[in-house]
């Protein structure tokens, strides 16, 4: 990937940025509704009162003039108040992102540990039971609506058998100081393993909800790669230097088939991030996911813009660092 | 002569395809004996790769050794266990590849590639030096730095080389060179033919030269076999055959090569294709395209002595011309 | 020498494609259910036992036929909240699915192609254009894109359309452009470009044919996601009105009475599930048969 | 699944849980806990900086106010002792003795007026208007006559200020000193029996008990310092698991139990239901300047068309208190024999015959998701009379203010909506619903008598004779019917038996000063 490339990214993104901050900002703006009338619903304010109100949020001056306002304090990241907890945007999706967070990376570690010995066993034993049984799996995967399959674990899991809790992210009694706000990270630290292992028992559910659709991509792209770099010369050499099956299988074809899995894997945490609203509101997980939902339903405008720039932020760094993963992992292509 | 190294007796090496069992190797039989260098030629596809994958035990599945006796050193290969299989192939039976681009793992270092070699065979000494040690052999310059690099990172020739090197790590008894020199350039080729012979002499190394370049037979190697349609149709010393070919498929392949001292003789081409493997018949497989078919051809007709140290699967053997 | 056997007519790519996919059973299989869907979708109104808007209380929450006890006789698949029939809500919320399914991928390879065409061979300002707002759009995650559409419009069967649509279009876009990237080195193009012709005549009848199979594959793939798309959206409240049925809002209304009613979501999640299934087995058929190296689209 | 089984499956389900989960109980037993599964997270702790009940809820147990409610709502005194009127528009109240905050320093009459200040004054809370000012009404100003005694200042004669008392809690004005208008969002410093322990967005809100707390109401029994030693709001938004933590024993008060859900609760042997009468009157508002909507025949026959009962049966599961108006039988001047509306469809179909409406005119309900499912009820029991009703849904933020508009709203049909009376006065929900012009008045009601009868209550100081004029009110406006009168739900609790010393309350208030572990 030659470094004019790599300007290129880089120049994509304030360019990207700019692009989502004006469709957010003017589908905020567009969208009816006043959030002082939401804020003051059925209590008895009067008019005087929801002026004042309107005036301390700025929401009395023109579109435009807001918009200018937004994009300089974004750019120095202040992205305002939150209507509704009336306190810093910043501060309010800091709290809430470590939970989004360690959710997608939970469920990707789920993906991945589906994916890898799937993909590489049905590669392996090509056009086998195990083969079709994959492709079978990553098909329902694939197709399967997220929020109803959630639905589904919790009625079966949680409510008949009562083997996993229904929701939240730490039962009682396993509370720790916050000090990363990443449960697995904090209750460790805290030096409290049955916490660490509650925690997860509460991670179990939403993450295989949210891993399933990626473990079924992941694994039919490694099965695919797998197969290639199994008919390859090199794995043939490697198998007449009288290597280990073992060696043979994850060192040298394994090694070669993950560069495009790795590739998909960056991709789809992006996308991950981005799309774990449903996830989050089926298992009442207090991630940012649900609060973007709420406060674009309660037109809480600052937050959603924040939020939504952090995801386009987060996307497109993800698309360079596949690329840059694409490179470090594939010699040939010289960085 | 002593008991050769590799015999192998009535190989059928079969691939399951849509229009029925392709049978690319059927009753090979050859030997070859305590570093002899021989010359194995023939159109791709007439089952000169299979044969020797088959004695290596990497056929791909769904393809699989129907039958027939691989003796190594007195041993039945397909009696081993997958164990006893593999620590025989590169310790024992060596491959070298045509690419070496394709051949090496593009994501390992040279060295790496080397040393894992070494390991796999326990074979004493520090391994990197004995990597160093083995690029130099072969003809790598400044070998100890190049351990850290990728394969893309060498040229043409020296890729090839840092093949052999790996090849020949675990001091094998016998070498499969598979179209060792096609991807190289001529300059190139001499080189590492030269190297081949070089490292034969030295360790006693048996070559199985594969090709269907028979000036590098001519020049190389002290016999040879003519392989066509998944047969052995002749073998005999290299200049015996060349001068008096004893099948007329091996007449055949004369006539379409150019010679250094008759540039200006006509070519002829071999008319007809090779025939369907799958639908092939008991008979002669060359009978649909040879100049002297006659009924009795479509008996089968087994590998016959045709002179001395010569054998040929021909009962006209006598009548094809020089 | 062996004479040839009369070769049969040649078949055009199209045709040749055809027959591959004939060939494939489970590809075949997976049409036919399509199929059934699209029939229960377009013949709902008189395939379904009982209006599907027809609520009455003293049926609420009766069991389907199998259960041993709180049945209803002639309300197969038990009825729902407000003890409407489940069965005709299904097979009407098929019609929603599939429409909004066919509208949006429709549309949205049409403009994609079009989109895609001018940017991969015009190249220039418009590329530049075109390319900057698939990254911007691509870079809006899915979901808070279609919410924030929809909260803007409202709830309704032509808003989600739109909002869909304003995204999908996208993914066709970015595989026309690649293929007419690489179209454009071609020879024809050349040729035709030396002969003359007009870009419009060049993109619409030189390279537009090349492209097809291409487009319909991606519209295919991208059908599947589109109906989970609108049914995640119904779940959320913003998809279709009442009385009309939609399987996504179905499975929302059935949460609240999981453990008395566990029917009332899933059935309507079975549906969304085989329909998907079925839809992505075709496409997956399509796509071996049309474009074997084709890698499968998002 | 047979019904019989499924009772055992729901028996065993909780059973397994428990099992599961004996570390859990055991450790409340340890320390005694009362954890509540509460639908929402608050927005901030800061007592002036917010207009939502959820975050008042939980406030509320770690900040007293001048004046409180107990579970029958009696306005009983809190850090007040005595509330007396000097004249129409000015009020002294004096103040309690020997009340700490949390941070030691002692509650002064200063820190009252600073309280009192802080809510009514413009830009009095960190530059910013508290949103709470219109709930103290006329309530200007507030100065210190004496060491125990605080004087509150109208602008004009209040009868409802006992009412609105209870619903503004009071902080430590050192605190505000100390953390800032913004530490206070987060850093709280109340009185209550109380103090802030952890508040983890989203998830929880940790109390534990107040050792030096004052004891509360005297009127409210058992006073003294809590009776547990930490108390949790935990954040379960989700229905299914707020239901499901309470089964297994992880909660012991979940508010907003779904009236489906209360068979499973009732069936354990656990938890229990426990009800309240609501303040929340829920009705169907008639666009009156829209064709057929004029006519009172139209709205009282479908009033007479609604069979609202077996709504409350079927769909509510019988936690609904049928209404024939707009007031709360719980409530000040309550009528009680206002004419019923009786279901009768055949004479629904005449009066809307005689009034010209012919039979399938589309009629549409508009109503947020919250009430889809009543809504589409509604439509089609509605629907019965030959009228084609459906139900439309929007979203809130887009629905309130249209039909808070008369322009916006001049072609919509019908309006599900409700209106709160927590201070249970009628002037808290006739006002804005029925007076002409009101916020809450989304049919365009206006009849000179009804305003005449509101505008004297107001200010008429003598509770006689303010009862008389909302019986007449309420006696117009029933024959008028400007809604399809519903019904007043009740707010529904599921209650662990591990508890006891609580009881559930009309304004939605969940305090727990009294609550102890049972047995």
């Amino acid at each position: 990937m030659s470094f004019s490339r790599v300007l290129e990214r880089l120049v994509q993104l304030p360019i990207v940025l700019l692009g989502v901050s004006v469709i957010v900002f003017g589908m905020m703006a567009l969208t009816p509704g006043d959030p002082v009338e939401i804020m003051l619903a059925d209590q008895r304010a009067t008019e005087e009162q929801a002026a004042s109100l309107r005036r301390d949020l700025g929401l009395d001056r023109p579109i435009a003039e807001r918009f200018v306002v937004f994009l300089g304090n974004a750019a120095t990241g202040d992205f305002g108040i939150s209507f509704f907890h009336r306190r810093p945007v910043f501060e309010v999706i800091a709290e809430r992102l470590p939970a989004t967070i360690e959710l997608t990376l939970v469920a990707l570690l789920v993906a991945v540990l589906v994916a890898v010995p799937l993909g590489v066993a049905a590669a392996v034993k090509r056009d086998s039971w195990l083969d079709r049984a994959l492709s079978a799996i990553s098909l329902f995967g694939v197709s399967l609506p997220g929020f109803w399959f959630g639905i589904l674990l919790i009625l079966l899991f949680a409510v008949h058998l009562g083997w996993f809790p229904v929701g939240g992210r730490i039962p009682f009694g396993a509370e720790v100081p916050r000090l990363t706000g990443f449960l697995l990270i904090d209750t460790l630290a805290a030096g409290r393993p049955d916490a660490f292992l509650r925690a997860l028992s509460h991670l179990a559910l939403p993450a295989i909800t949210l891993g399933l659709p990626t473990a079924a991509l992941l694994a039919r792209v490694i099965r695919s790669a797998m197969a290639e770099v199994l008919a390859t010369d090199y794995v043939l050499f490697a198998e007449a230097k009288g290597l280990s099956r073992r060696r043979v299988l994850f060192l040298h074809a394994l090694k070669n088939a993950l560069i495009p899995a790795v590739t998909v894997l960056a991709i789809e945490t992006g996308s991950l991030l981005g799309g774990n609203m449903i996830v989050e509101t089926v298992f009442g997980w207090p991630g940012l996911g649900r609060l973007v939902v709420e406060s674009i339903f309660a037109r809480n405008y600052p937050l959603v813009q924040a939020a939504v720039l952090l995801y386009a932020v987060t996307y497109v760094l993800l698309n360079f660092c596949a690329d840059l993963l694409y490179a470090a992992l594939n010699p040939k292509v010289r960085l | 002569m002593s008991a050769p190294l590799l015999s192998v007796r009535g190989l059928r090496t079969v691939f399951p395809t849509r229009r029925g069992p392709l049978a690319a190797a059927d009753g090979v039989d050859f030997d070859i004996a305590e570093g002899e260098a021989l010359g194995v030629v023939g159109e791709s596809g007439s089952g000169k790769s299979v044969t020797f994958l088959s004695v290596l035990g990497l056929v791909r599945p769904p393809g699989k050794v129907e039958r027939g006796e691989i003796l190594f050193g007195g041993r039945d290969l397909r009696h081993l266990s997958p164990n006893e299989l593999r620590a025989l192939r590169g310790r024992m039976v060596a491959l070298a590849m045509q690419d070496a681009l394709s051949a090496l793992n593009p994501a390992l270092t040279i060295g790496t590639q080397i040393v894992e070699t070494l390991r796999a065979h326990a074979i004493p000494g520090d391994p990197r030096a004995e990597a160093v040690r083995l690029l130099t052999r072969v003809g790598i310059p400044d070998a100890a730095r190049r351990l850290g690099d990728y394969p893309h990172q060498f040229s043409g020739g020296m890729r090839q080389r840092a093949m052999i090197a790996i090849s020949l790590a675990a001091r094998p008894r016998l070498l499969v060179a598979d179209e060792p020199t096609t991807a190289l350039d001529v300059t190139i080729r001499a080189q590492v033919l030269d190297l081949l012979d070089e490292l034969r002499a030295e360790q006693g190394l048996a070559v199985a030269m594969i090709t269907h370049d028979l000036a590098v037979v001519a020049e190389r190697c002290p016999r040879v076999m003519v392989m066509y349609a998944g047969q052995v149709v002749e073998t005999g010393p290299t200049a015996e055959v060349i001068a008096q070919p004893r099948h007329p498929y091996t007449r055949g392949l004369m006539d379409s090569l150019p010679r250094l001292e008759d540039p200006d003789r006509p070519l002829h081409a071999i008319p007809g294709q090779v025939p369907d493997l799958a639908t092939v018949d008991a008979g002669c497989r060359y009978r649909n395209r040879c100049a002297l078919a006659v009924a009795a051809c479509a008996e089968p007709v087994a590998l016959a002595p045709a002179g001395d140290a010569r054998l040929s699967r021909c009962i006209r053997a006598a009548e094809v011309s020089p | 020498m062996s004479a040839s056997v009369a070769e049969p007519p040649p078949l055009s790519p199209t045709a040749l494609a055809l027959r591959r996919l004939a060939g494939n059973r489970t590809a075949v299989a997976a049409s036919l259910v399509v199929l059934l869907f699209v029939l229960l979708a377009v013949f709902a109104p008189w395939i379904a036992p009982h209006d599907p808007a027809d609520a009455d209380l003293f049926r609420r929450l009766c069991a389907p036929a199998w259960a041993a006890e709180n049945t209803e006789p002639g309300y197969w698949l038990g009825c729902d909240a407000l003890g409407r029939d489940i069965l005709s809500r299904l097979i009407h919320g098929a019609r929603v699915s599939l429409s909004v399914a066919a509208l949006v991928v429709c549309i949205a390879a049409v403009i994609g192609t079009l989109a895609g065409l001018a940017a991969g061979y015009l190249r220039g300002w418009t590329d530049t254009i075109v390319s900057r707002l698939v990254d911007t759009l691509l870079g809006f995650p899915y979901l808070v894109f279609a919410i924030g559409l929809m909260a803007m419009m409202g709830p309704g069967l032509h808003n989600i359309v739109l909002a869909l649509v304003l995204k999908e279009w996208v993914f066709t876009c970015r595989v026309v452009r690649g293929e007419t990237l690489a179209a454009r080195e071609q020879d024809y193009v050349e040729a035709a470009r030396a002969l003359g012709c007009t870009p419009r005549h060049i993109m619409l009848r030189e390279i537009l044919p090349n492209v097809l199979s291409p487009v319909l594959v991606v519209a295919t793939f991208r059908m599947a996601y589109v109906i989970i798309m609108e049914a995640s959206l119904s779940f959320l409240g913003l998809g279709v009105q009442p009385p009309m049925p939609s399987w996504g809002s179905m499975v929302a209304d059935g949460r609240d009475f999981l453990v008395d009613a566990w029917w009332v979501s899933t059935l309507p999640g079975i549906c969304i599930l085989a329909l998907v299934l079925s839809i992505n087995l075709a496409s997956q058929g399509m796509r071996d048969a049309f474009d074997p190296r084709l890698h499968q689209s998002s | 699944m047979k019904t019989t089984r499924r009772k055992a499956l729901l028996g065993a389900l909780a059973a397994p849980s428990l099992a599961l989960l004996p570390r859990a109980s055991l450790a409340q037993g340890a320390a005694r806990e009362v954890r509540v599964g509460f639908t929402q997270d608050a927005l901030t702790l800061d007592p002036a900086n917010h207009r939502n009940r959820e975050t008042e809820t939980i406030i509320r147990n770690m900040h007293d106010g001048l004046l409180t409610r107990d579970a029958q709502m009696r306005i009983q005194p809190e850090i007040a002792e005595a509330i007396t009127a000097v004249d129409p528009k000015t009020y002294d109240v004096r103040i309690r003795q020997g009340i700490r905050f949390h941070s030691g320093d002692p509650l002064t009459a200063e820190d009252i007026a600073f309280n009192i200040q802080r809510l009514v004054k413009p830009n009095a809370m960190g530059g910013q208007t508290s949103p709470r000012k219109s709930l103290l009404g006329p309530v200007e100003d507030a100065s210190v006559r004496d060491a125990r005694t605080v004087r509150l200042h109208m602008a004009e004669p209040w009868a409802l200020l006992r009412a609105m008392l209870p619903f503004q809690e009071m902080v430590n004005p050192r605190q505000v000193q100390r953390v800032g208008q913004d530490g206070m969002q987060t850093r709280p410093d109340g009185c209550g029996p109380y103090k802030l322990v952890d508040w983890r967005r989203g998830e929880a809100i940790i109390m534990e008990r107040f050792a030096e707390y004052y004891g509360g109401s005297p009127e409210i029994p058992v006073a003294g310092p809590a009776q547990v030693d930490r108390v949790i709001f935990r954040v379960l938004p989700e229905n299914s698991s707020r239901v499901a933590a309470l089964l297994a024993g992880e909660v012991d008060i979940i508010n907003d139990l779904p009236p489906s859900a209360m068979r499973q609760v009732e069936a354990s042997r656990n938890a229990q239901v426990m009800k309240v009468n609501g303040t929340r009157t829920f009705f169907v508002s008639l666009n009156l300047a829209k064709k057929p909507f004029d006519d009172v025949r139209v709205r009282r026959a479908l009033n007479h068309a609604l069979d609202k009962n077996v709504i409350i049966s079927r769909v509510l599961a019988n936690t609904a208190t049928p209404l024939r108006g707009v007031m709360s039988p719980d409530a000040f001047g309550f009528n009680p024999d206002l004419p019923e509306y009786a279901h009768n469809l055949d004479r629904a179909k005449a009066l809307l015959a005689e009034a010209g409406v012919a039979q399938g005119t589309e009629m549409v309900i508009d109503t947020t998701g919250a009430t889809r499912e009543i809504a589409e009820a509604i439509a089609a029991l509605l629907s019965r009379t030959g009228l084609r009703v459906r139900a439309q849904v929007w979203e809130g933020a887009v629905l309130s203010p249209m039909w808070q508009n008369a322009e916006r709203r001049k072609d919509r049909d019908m309006y599900l909506t409700s209106w709160g009376n927590g201070a249970l006065d009628p002037s808290d929900i006739m006002v804005p619903t029925l007076k002409t012009g009101g916020r809450g008045n989304s049919a365009g009601f206006s009849n000179a008598e009804v305003d005449r009868l509101l505008d004297a209550a107001e200010t008429e100081v003598d509770q006689e004779k303010r009862r008389e004029g909302y019986l007449r009110a309420q006696q117009i406006v029933s024959e008028q019917a400007p809604w399809i009168f519903l019904w007043l739900p009740q707010d529904i609790y599921g209650v662990s038996r591990r508890i006891a010393g609580w009881q559930p309350q009309a304004d939605s208030r969940i305090n727990l000063h009294r609550v102890r572990i049972a047995g």
